[in-house]
């Protein structure tokens, strides 16, 4: 158990999650079985989606990457340039190994952290050198934009209150979105999951909504089919779901 | 008390920020090598002789002093001169924060009048006006049409350049602020929450492929 | 150079607070004693290194290093668990493995935008961006000329001086993609080294304190 808390630490995003299980499972990462994967991912977006929203729609963007990949895989292979296949992994593979690349060095420089935390400098200087307070010698001193952006903020901030800003509250929840997809499916026409998601404006929105759908796919009251268009699919309602 | 503690007595009145009490010194090494550890005040007096005389045999530019309140170390006086030098630039202070906030508003509203950057700050700002037109990080240009005609300041070649900016199109806008500056910590915490729950789902399911093994 | 520039070059170097480069110190004695005063790089470096030798010799605990392009005083790292015991919070501040990872990726890749560092890390990266910002390991620099002009970000002298680096050149190569296909396990590897070396520190200060006793 402690072997899985160590891997763990400073376990960082869906990248991550996915370097993870490669590992875990010893895979080959440049022939990653893509139905496998996505089942493990599925199931920790099932614990993700549960939690918060803004954080899972980084999971649940990989989930459809995922999901398209697996689509793909299915069908005839494109080909590049030279009349070779493409592999329909090879973006995603791309993506694991430039990730992994940062990780590694992220531990090199834990390594340098470590050493010069080791190290102390000279800590006490009045010794020295003799203060004067010169009104004009005011220089822009270790003074970064941020410091710049941080004043205007605060500044902002400050004024006696006469500005507000408005805040806008984006009242939408899962439940919601199962009811407008229900009566969306209801109406008969075919329902694209793009034609659903473009009318929204959003991000949030869409994530729900998406969210939405998977719920329903697992609880069957909807069902998916693949379109056409490779990044699209069809959602169609089940009877008596 | 063992000669060995000489550079770790160094070592400590070296990274000290403040003064170091010989007592200090003392209960600093019994910390770490335990209280059974026989070192007395004498030792560390002994000790940082010892150093200084080891500083003056090889001509170093530092001693070992005791001020009212510990040691310290001291450059010796002798470099003053050249020290000097170093001296002028420490002296020149940061700009402050009520200056610093003044220039921020002159950046990100100008042309603006002092009445404006006023109404912002609530407080009179001729003195920080007048420093950062002394500093060259602000200057005159022409005057506004309200009332009283009053003039307007904006922002020099030399604030772009101290900020590595190209113009001033490339000031962070309120909203890419905003963005960076979102109460995040929130997010944060959620993000580590979640990541917990992971954790503890993956450990679950492990134990649960151990139980499996042993049935 | 005459050689009682040492100790000058000592006093300047132990007084700064800064690193201090090498032509301020060239600077900060031509200043003093004329600027037809024969002093080059090399008479630095040499005379650095010579007061190194001395400060080796003698058992001192601190010595010259290079780092930030200039020079400072630092305690050897043996003598940590002493001085932790006069900072004891201040040396637990570590960067998160999120922090270290973009910082990173901000290293090797700067100027970089955000959008970049995201499309990365797969993950939204505001508040790693706004922490490095706060502890000034990185700075906005211009904007990208890509779509939506994004702001760029860069490392800063801390970042160097964080983590004991001279300047961006020092940094270790990353390796190329395809050999970090060719071992997966690196990272582990890379880990239990880590993971071993601080083990046998552990076991090097306790044999120290055994040494210690029987001495």
């Amino acid at each position: 158990m402690s072997f899985y808390k160590i891997q763990l630490d400073g376990f960082e995003g869906p990248l991550d999650l996915l370097l993870f299980f490669i590992k875990r499972d010893e895979l080959d990462i440049y022939d990653i079985p893509i139905s496998k994967i996505t089942g493990d991912f599925m199931e920790y977006l099932e614990i993700i989606k549960d939690l918060d929203l803004e954080i899972a729609g980084e999971f649940i963007l990989m989930a459809a990457t995922l999901m398209q990949i697996k689509v793909k895989m299915l069908l005839p292979k494109e080909l590049d340039d030279k009349g070779e296949e493409i592999d329909p992994r090879m973006d995603l593979v791309n993506a694991l190994l430039e990730y992994k690349r940062y990780k590694e060095m992220a531990e090199e420089f834990m390594i340098f952290e470590n050493s010069q935390q080791n190290k102390a400098f000279r800590g006490y200087f009045k010794s020295d050198l003799k203060e004067h307070k010169d009104e004009l010698g005011i220089i822009l001193k270790n003074i970064t934009i941020y410091d710049l952006m941080l004043a205007f903020k605060k500044a902002l901030e400050n004024i006696p209150k006469e500005t507000f800003h408005e805040v806008r509250k984006i009242n939408v929840t899962i439940d919601q979105q199962i009811a407008y997809i229900s009566s969306r499916v209801r109406q008969g026409k075919r329902l694209r999951f793009l034609e659903l998601v473009t009318e929204m404006k959003d991000k949030i929105r869409i994530i729900v909504t998406f969210i939405a759908m998977l719920e329903m796919i697992r609880s069957g009251m909807i069902g998916l089919r693949e379109t056409e268009t490779f990044n699209d699919f069809e959602i169609f309602g089940v009877e008596n779901g | 008390m063992d000669n060995t503690y000489r550079s770790v007595i160094e070592s400590l009145i070296f990274a000290s920020e403040e003064p170091l009490p010989l007592s200090t010194i003392i209960k600093a090494i019994k910390e770490v090598d335990g209280s059974d550890i026989q070192i007395n005040p004498e030792d560390v007096e002994y000790s940082v002789e010892h150093s200084n005389r080891l500083f003056e045999e090889n001509d170093h530019a530092f001693r070992i002093i005791k001020i009212a309140n510990g040691y310290v170390f001291a450059t010796k006086t002798e470099f003053a001169n050249y020290l000097g030098y170093l001296s002028a630039e420490k002296n020149k202070r940061r700009l402050s924060q009520a200056a610093l906030e003044t220039l921020a508003i002159i950046a990100y509203k100008q042309p603006i009048t002092k009445p404006e950057i006023e109404s912002i700050r609530g407080v009179n700002s001729d003195y920080m006006i007048n420093t950062l037109l002394e500093k060259k990080l602000i200057v005159i240009k022409g005057r506004s049409e309200s009332i009283g005609r009053p003039l307007l300041y904006v922002t020099t070649d030399e604030f772009l350049k101290y900020f590595g900016l190209n113009n001033l199109t490339d000031l962070p806008k309120p909203r890419e602020i905003d963005e960076i500056m979102k109460d995040t910590d929130f997010l944060e915490q959620k993000r580590k929450i979640m990541l917990n729950a992971i954790e503890e789902e993956i450990e679950k399911e492990t134990q649960g492929d151990d139980e499996n093994e042993t049935e």
